[in-house]
């Protein structure tokens, strides 16, 4: 079976440079972007910001173990983040607990509660996904929904467990400290969350190049046909799930330690459904997409929100946009952009990429126009919508005509440009 | 035997508002596969409507137009929306549908604000009909009652009696089939969508004043509705009437019961203390839906009636 | 730069409407006060944070708000957050000196807040759980035909010393009353209370205590009155926003509350004028005359310290008293629990002034001067140095 | 061991009341090349499901290599050293030539579920992607995701999965279906290099690949076999002309 | 160009046709007069099928397309299919969870307008058929799937019939059988257009031979004089 010989085989494999190009080069990337931020001093605000950013970013390329590599939809993936959470939880009292009476807690360090976590999470997908992973598409996402749905009323229920309705507190500043940070001020936790975060991409992304990332992939692809090259894509599902709910759990321990509370909504539908359109929205298809993903809808979480009442709205919008226009997500939309200047850098290519920027801009300029004019004229306060220094108020017919003609004028040239072949051909 | 009476017929309104909310839904899934993650979006649409042209109109009008519109409203997003994602798969109608059901929630707040409205029980059917037990029973319930069994023979005679249900089962697994053969398949589908988001609608406007007309509304039920279709069967009407009616009685049953598990584990000579003695039946009444559902898919994947599995 | 004061409460969800009328409450005091030169001389302003009723929502927001310079924190609508606030508040202030924040709850009652939970940054403005149903058991003392009580709570901390109090006291004051029923609901999640009150009435009860507020506390009314239920409820909340346009004809002497304020209680002409231009200005019920104690005694206190400095401010509250339209209230300074009089009114027909535009108002049974609603507290005050 | 590669032993299947297959027994030597033909319908397909495992048997037995494996599940099955292809291409469509082989590679070299290995530097993996991809002719294609690939390269690629894992026993269904003539060669002479050495089963529509290709035919007639037996053997069984073949005329111009 | 001549079921001008980058069909012409059998002959790949797809509206066309007179190019499938053009796809497509009536009953286009064929005399002409009329259509053999497609395309009264290659994969013995049916329905006086690559039947049945060619047409003419002519059967069918 193994007479192969080394001349008579050519070599596929992909050169050094490619390799480090691919593979190396992005997490160093990270890893500077991580240690630089401190040098510009960001305030608390932004402090809270990246603490944020970081956790879902673990959170949303776990979910994407699922979603974009094993094709699973889940939509019940915060359990597995919500239970390594409250396992962290219950490990960060029993440091609290153990710096008072002594006990083994008292030499496991706050800074490795994200490894409590990881256990919590895969110990729970372990156990959930047995049952679950039997299944796949459509029936798998309603196990999915009935499990989150569960389990958020379990965590009402078990109180001892997870403190009902008010959920479980602890304080981060106990036990041992590593390398010299309290985890008191917010600047300490942010080299708490950038270490786990970088932990969690490197490992996320070494799995997507083992077998079994391999793998999951194919059982995404065919699962009838992976059946019949030895594997079983029930098994391989299970065990991408458990990985998956273990860095979910990574993900509820960085939470843990950052806000120092975990209440049973964590487990819901509700953040479940959030991690996803992090997911997608950032390209579901690449690796880096769920990074995307959960900067930018961390971002329009804390700051859009407090520019609009309406960033959900502008959420579900640009997630219904990306479904209909861009399943690639934001990461696809990058690469083709790119992929469309590079090809053909000629002024007409430039020409036709900058056609399509401005003419989405100003679609999207319009729409934003009318839903704020709406979101005001139902206040009812008598508030202009007030941007750049314009001044639009929602009881002038003119202002509703400026928000009409902007989408108007967007969206026609967004489907002449179209009509005219697609992006960059 | 009170509790029981009353448990059944609590749980029969229940059940049959259930039903009516899952109806559209049994009707687009088993016809188009699309799981529409936005059905309850549709019935919070209807009660919004009702509540809105109810105040020019009247509720009997409001209970003709109100379906209409949102039926109209469902075409749309056929038409401009669900199309454009349906040749790339189920899993992406699914997350079109989910988006969307965030984008009505934020509509309806905009528009109607992020409140409860005072959207009423009409005054001609705010009365009760007759009293069991010294207890007052409304005669809206009736009301719920009869529509929702209109409903229902309506729904059977459109999928088991016309030919409708033949082509756009055909048109799932092969639309191009279909079309060489003559039939306009978009159209088709539009129209069924659009059916489907009436009929979710109309439960809207009638069982928005029954419960309450606000912007979460759509998202407490939904989940729930997803239960009823997949315990009762991949496209199955009877099962999704007979799991209405389930969920309905398992639910106000269990409501109705009055112990705690440190109750019935001392009943068996048992002891138990701290959380889960504390647990009543009462309060699990929440979960048994997903219980349920949980169990349904993995133990009878095709559900009670459904005739394959999904 | 002005006086931030950060109101972290539902905003949205079921229990939003609540929560908008809370701040509205705020806002219109702040005007008040800014009107009469401000806090100390500063300007005050009032800034609304949706914390979804969720405890680690309310920590979210409470982080964004000191982020952008709040020093004073409000929030009233459910225990559960007001316990979580209370912790970070606290830990926030040892880990953050010199950018200490107080917390000034206007609503949540668990009596947890001012007895084993108490800290020095927490001040509650509303008497609570046991004050209350000290109140209600009292003048059940004198119902010898009351012989059944159900009680109905929603299932968190607020709800579960509603039930713990309403069980210990019924039977320390009424031995021969049987509790016939004591349910737990989730809260924000029952759609319709039908099946309670069936249950409650084929568990004959003569009475029902229930601590619902909010939609759990419109849903349970409008049930009660499809199902004809007619016997008293003893509430805490009955007055609550949307509660009285539910219940209508058929609660009339029935539904009664505990509180601090109702409409139809003796007042100055002045406090009257107020009431009514709020609910002018606002459209919306004057119904938290604790909320105006609250903003007027850090109007005081800070007026007193000159600056916003967040320490000195706390000590100046803790046992200051202050003169409300409807008597004199006290900050106690053992567990920091505002001491004010209490009245027990029930909805009736015909009188003065009426609610939501329905034709019925709240007409007071009982007062209960300040002091007797006092009790003691277990709180161990631990004082920053 | 057992001297024979496969043993089928009253083999019957059927779909609620359908009987597809009525009991076939069917012995097949090591290094053996058998044809099976028939008329559509006739149970080719479902034959393979049932001995790859897909479906279960409603009876009799199969063994592979003297081991029972009825019932057993078709990766069980797969990594006892059989392998199958599909009459309808059946690949995994968004990974690359070199993905899909490396797919049908990686459970014979004993890397399973491993988690904790970086697949580029497993070299023997690598080596055995090459080898297959080589001996089917698909290098040049190696990183062309396989959707983009023409329908005679898929049906190709489909054969190099099925025979990535170095399994002694191939079943091959229909692997020139839709090929053109000499496409149809190619695909020939690749099976016969790719199973030499190993026990073949093979459904074939085109009568010139049968009777070029095996060393033996069986006539598989509504779930039966009604004939086994050397090419020329089959060639001249009236029974098989009649309810299979047709007459002389029509069969020259076909396979002409 | 020319009009359309009334004899001309079918008249194709210059068709191209893409799949995504690649131009499969070059200026594909090509007429199907009234009531006659035209065989589409060539190899694989060379877009025998792509010509179908583009007619039926499955493949965007470029070029002319008249039916009976009609510029249909570019109008949606089931437009073209009302207009009363059949189309017998390569894959057959029947519908596998249908019984055998229901994939018939499918067939009709219009339920208020009774057709020249009932579903009970199609069943009566077929005794295969009518024998499993209520089993599902997933069940029948690769023959009789053939034979339900072409019964269903009839059921819909077309005027002409395309049908994709109907002898692929079927055994020899079957292949014979789907022959003769196909000339039963030529009698019947419904015009078809056979897409094959098996001479044998193309060449017993067509009245006129086209061959294809790397998305054109390289040879036209009668069957008798096709089949003199070894060259075009070497250099275009390979046979
Ligand atoms: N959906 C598709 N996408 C891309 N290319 C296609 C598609 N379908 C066919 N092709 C390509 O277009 C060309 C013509 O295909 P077509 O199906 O028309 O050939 P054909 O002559 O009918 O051959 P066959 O014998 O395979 O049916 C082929 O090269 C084929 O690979
Ligand atoms: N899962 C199934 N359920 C019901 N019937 C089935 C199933 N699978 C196959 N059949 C039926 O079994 C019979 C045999 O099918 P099979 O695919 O094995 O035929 P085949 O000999 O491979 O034919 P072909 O040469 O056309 O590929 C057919 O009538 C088919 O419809
Ligand atoms: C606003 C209030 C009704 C809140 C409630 N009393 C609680 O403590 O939770
Ligand atoms: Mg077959
Ligand atoms: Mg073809």
């Amino acid at each position: 079976m193994t007479d192969y010989s080394l001349d008579r085989v050519p070599d596929l494999a992909p050169s050094a440079r490619y390799k480090f190009a691919t593979r190396v080069l992005p997490l160093l990337l990270l890893a500077l972007i991580l240690l630089s931020i401190p040098l510009f001093e960001p305030s608390r605000t932004w402090l809270s910001l990246f603490n944020a950013i970081g956790i879902n970013m673990v959170f949303a390329l776990s979910y994407n173990m699922l979603l974009g590599q094993a094709g699973l939809l889940s939509f019940g993936h915060a359990v597995y983040f919500g239970l390594g959470g409250y396992a962290a939880m219950h490990g960060m009292n029993a440091i609290e607990n153990a710096s008072y009476d002594g006990g083994i807690w008292a030499a496991f360090p706050m800074f490795g509660l994200p490894l409590v976590g990881f256990a919590g999470g895969a110990l729970a997908g372990a156990l959930i996904g047995f049952p679950s992973c039997r299944r796949s598409d459509v029936p798998f996402a309603m196990i999915s929904l009935g499990i989150a749905e569960l389990v958020a009323a379990a965590g009402f229920m078990f109180i001892s467990v997870f403190g009902g309705e008010e959920g479980i507190t602890g304080d981060r500043m106990n036990g041992i400290e590593l390398f010299g940070l309290s985890l008191g001020p917010l600047g300490d936790v942010y080299w708490f969350i950038a270490f786990w975060t970088f932990v969690g991409v490197a490992l996320m992304y070494a799995f997507t190049r083992t077998p079994l990332g391999k793998m999951a992939q194919a059982v995404r692809d065919n699962p009838e046909r992976v059946k019949f090259v030895g594997y079983n894509p029930n098994r391989v599902r299970y065990l991408v799930f458990i990985a998956a709910g273990g860095f979910a759990g990574l993900a509820g321990g960085m939470s843990a330690v950052n806000y120092e509370i975990f209440t049973p909504e964590s487990l819901s539908v509700i953040p479940s459904g959030l991690v996803l359109l992090m997911a997608f929205i950032g390209g579901a298809r690449y690796f880096a997409g769920p990074i995307l993903g959960a900067v930018v809808l961390t971002y329009m979480q804390s700051n859009l929100s407090d520019y609009s009442e309406a960033w959900l709205l502008y959420l579900g919008l640009l997630f219904i946009g990306m479904i209909l226009f861009a399943p690639g997500g934001l990461a696809g939309l990058l690469l083709s952009g790119t992929a469309a200047l590079k090809h053909s850098l000629s002024v007409k290519g430039l020409l036709r990429v900058g056609a399509f920027a401005s003419s989405a801009l100003l679609a999207a300029a319009g729409i934003i126009v009318l839903v704020e004019l709406a979101v005001r004229y139902s206040n009812g306060f008598g508030e202009a919508f007030e941007p750049f220094g314009l001044h639009l108020a929602p009881d002038q017919m003119m202002s509703w005509v400026v928000g009409l003609v902007l989408a108007g004028v967007g969206i026609g040239a967004l489907k002449v440009l179209s009509k005219q072949g697609g992006m960059g051909s | 035997m009170e509790t029981v009476v009353f448990a059944l017929l609590n749980g029969l309104i229940y059940g049959l508002l259930l039903f009516m909310l899952s109806s559209g839904l049994t009707l687009i899934f088993s016809m188009m596969g699309v799981l529409n993650f936005a059905h309850a979006s549709f019935y919070m649409l209807g009660a919004y409507f009702a509540f809105t042209l109810g105040q020019h109109t009247g509720f009997w009008f409001a209970l003709f137009l109100a379906p209409i519109c949102v039926g109209a409203a469902g075409a749309c997003v056929e038409r401009w929306g669900l199309r454009k994602v349906h040749a790339r798969g189920h899993v992406a109608e699914l997350l079109f549908t989910f988006g969307l059901a965030y984008v009505i929630e934020e509509l309806v707040k905009i528009i109607w604000g992020k409140f409860a409205v005072a959207y009423e029980i009409p005054p001609e059917l705010n009365f009760s009909l007759f009293k069991l037990f010294g207890s007052q029973y409304p005669a809206y319930r009736i009301f719920m009652l009869v529509v929702s069994i209109a409903m229902l023979a309506g729904l059977w005679y459109l999928l088991k009696r016309t030919r409708i249900g033949l082509i756009i089962q055909a048109s799932l697994t092969h639309p191009n089939m279909v079309a060489h053969l003559g039939h306009n398949v978009p159209r088709i589908f539009m129209l069924v969508f659009a059916a489907g988001c009436a009929l979710a609608g109309l439960a809207g406007v009638i069982g928005g004043n029954y419960l309450v007309t606000e912007p979460s509304m759509a998202f407490s039920i939904g989940p729930i509705v997803f239960v009823v279709v997949v315990v009762g069967g991949m496209g199955s009407l009877e099962g999704a009437f007979i799991a209405s009616l389930l969920i309905g009685f398992l639910q106000t049953f269990a409501i109705s019961i009055d112990s705690s598990f440190a109750e019935i584990f001392s009943f068996a000579g048992l002891s138990a203390d701290g959380d889960v003695g504390r647990i009543t039946i009462a309060s699990l009444a929440p979960m048994l839906p997903f219980i349920l559902l949980v169990l349904m898919l993995m133990l009878r994947p095709r559900g009670l009636m459904g005739e394959r599995e999904f | 730069d002005g006086v931030k004061i950060g109101y972290i409460d539902p905003l949205s969800g079921p229990f939003g409407s609540t929560g908008d009328a809370g701040l509205k409450h705020f806002r219109y005091a702040a005007n008040e006060i800014n009107a009469a030169g401000g806090m100390g001389g500063m300007q005050v302003e009032v800034i609304g944070f949706d914390n979804k009723l969720n405890p680690k929502e309310s920590l979210v927001q409470l982080q964004k708000a000191i982020d952008q310079g709040v020093r004073f924190v409000v929030q009233g609508n459910g225990s559960s957050a007001a316990n979580a606030l209370t912790d970070a508040i606290a830990k926030h202030n040892k880990r953050n000196p010199g950018e200490e924040v107080l917390f000034l709850n206007y609503a949540a009652v668990d009596p947890a807040l001012t007895n084993k939970k108490c800290n020095y940054w927490h001040f509650r403005f509303d008497a609570h759980v046991d004050m209350k149903m000290a109140g209600l058991t009292d003048w059940l003392q004198n119902q010898k035909d009351i012989k059944t009580a159900y009680i109905l709570a929603q299932d968190y901390s607020f709800g579960r010393a509603f039930t713990d109090a309403a069980k210990s006291m019924i039977t320390e004051k009424r031995p021969d009353m049987k509790i016939v029923g004591a349910e737990l609901h989730p809260i924000g999640r029952v759609k319709d209370f039908t099946p309670y009150v069936q249950k409650m009435m084929s568990a004959k009860a003569d009475v029902v205590l229930t601590g619902n507020w909010g939609t759990d506390m419109t849903l349970l009314v409008k049930a009660a009155n499809a199902s004809g239920h007619q016997v008293p409820y003893l509430t805490f909340y009955g007055g609550g926003l949307g509660a009285p346009t539910a219940m209508g004809q058929s609660a009339v002497g029935l539904v009664k509350q505990i509180t601090e304020f109702h409409e139809n209680i003796e007042a100055s002409d002045e406090q009257m004028a107020r009431v009514d231009d709020f609910e002018e200005v606002n459209n919306l019920d004057y119904y938290y005359e604790r909320v105006f104690t609250l903003m007027n005694m850090l109007d005081k206190a800070i007026d007193g310290v000159g600056s916003v400095d967040v320490p000195k401010i706390a000590a100046t509250l803790e046992g200051m008293t202050y003169e409300t339209p409807y008597g004199e209230v006290t900050m106690r300074a053992d567990d920091h629990q505002l001491i004010q009089p209490l009245y027990i009114s029930t909805f009736s027909e015909g009188v003065e002034r009426d609610v939501e535009n329905t034709g019925f108002g709240f007409e007071t049974d009982i007062a209960i001067p300040a002091a007797a609603t006092e009790l003691p507290t277990t709180c161990k005050m631990r004082r920053p140095s | 061991m057992s001297a024979l590669a496969l043993q089928l032993k009253d083999l019957r299947k059927s779909f609620g009341p359908a009987k597809i297959i009525e009991g076939v027994s069917l012995d097949i030597a090591r290094g053996e090349r058998h044809a099976i033909i028939g008329p559509n319908g006739a149970g080719k397909s479902t034959l393979f499901n049932l001995i790859s495992g897909l479906f279960p048997p409603s009876s009799g037995q199969i063994s592979l290599g003297g081991k029972q494996i009825n019932g057993l599940k078709p990766h069980q099955i797969n990594r006892l050293g059989l392998s199958r292809s599909f009459q309808v291409s059946n690949i995994f469509a968004n990974m690359s030539v070199r993905e899909n082989v490396r797919c049908g590679v990686l459970w014979s070299l004993g890397y399973g579920h491993s988690f904790w290995r970086n697949i580029g530097n497993l070299k023997e993996v690598q080596h055995k992607t090459a080898e297959v991809l080589e001996k089917v002719g698909l290098t040049e294609k190696a990183d062309v995701p396989a959707v983009l690939l023409t329908y005679a390269d898929q049906r190709t690629l489909e054969i190099a999965i099925t025979i990535a894992g170095g399994a002694d026993v191939i079943l091959l269904d229909e692997p020139t279906a839709g090929m053109s003539h000499s496409e149809t060669a190619r695909a020939i002479e690749l099976i016969e290099r790719a199973t030499e050495g190993k026990t073949l089963l093979i459904v074939e529509h085109d009568m010139g690949v049968v009777f070029g290709l095996s060393d033996r035919i069986s006539v598989l007639v509504y779930g039966e076999i009604i004939a086994t037996g050397t090419p020329e053997e089959i060639r001249g069984n009236a029974r098989v002309r009649e309810a299979y073949l047709g007459d002389e005329t029509d069969m020259a111009e076909v396979t002409a | 160009m020319s009009g359309p001549v009334a004899n001309e079921m079918l008249k194709i001008r210059d068709l191209h046709a893409y799949y995504g980058k690649s131009h499969v069909l070059r200026g594909v012409s090509m007429d199907v007069p009234r009531g006659s059998v035209t065989a589409l002959l060539g190899r694989n790949g060379v877009g025998r099928s792509t010509t179908a797809k583009a007619i039926m509206g499955e493949v965007a066309p470029k070029g002319d397309i008249w039916f009976k007179g009609e510029n249909i190019s570019g109008l949606p499938s089931h437009a073209i299919a009302c207009k009363g053009l059949g189309y017998v796809p390569e894959n057959r497509d029947i519908f596998p969870l249908m019984s055998v009536r229901d994939n018939l009953l499918l067939g009709i286009k219009d339920m208020r307008k009774p057709g020249k064929w009932s579903i009970e005399q199609m069943l009566d002409m077929f005794p295969n058929l009518k024998s499993r009329a209520d089993t599902p259509a997933g069940v029948l053999s690769g023959g009789e799937k053939q034979m339900l497609t072409i019964c269903r395309t009839l059921m819909g009264d077309p005027d002409l019939i395309i049908i994709d290659e109907p002898t692929e994969g079927l055994a020899p013995k079957i292949v014979t059988q789907v022959g003769e049916l196909i000339a039963q329905i030529a009698q019947a006086g419904v015009s078809i257009l056979l897409v094959e690559q098996k001479l044998s039947i193309a060449l017993k049945i067509a009245q006129q031979v086209y061959v294809m060619g790397h998305g054109e047409i390289v040879y036209h003419g009668t069957p008798e004089e096709f089949r003199v002519r070894d060259d075009i059967r070497r250099e275009w069918l390979e046979v």
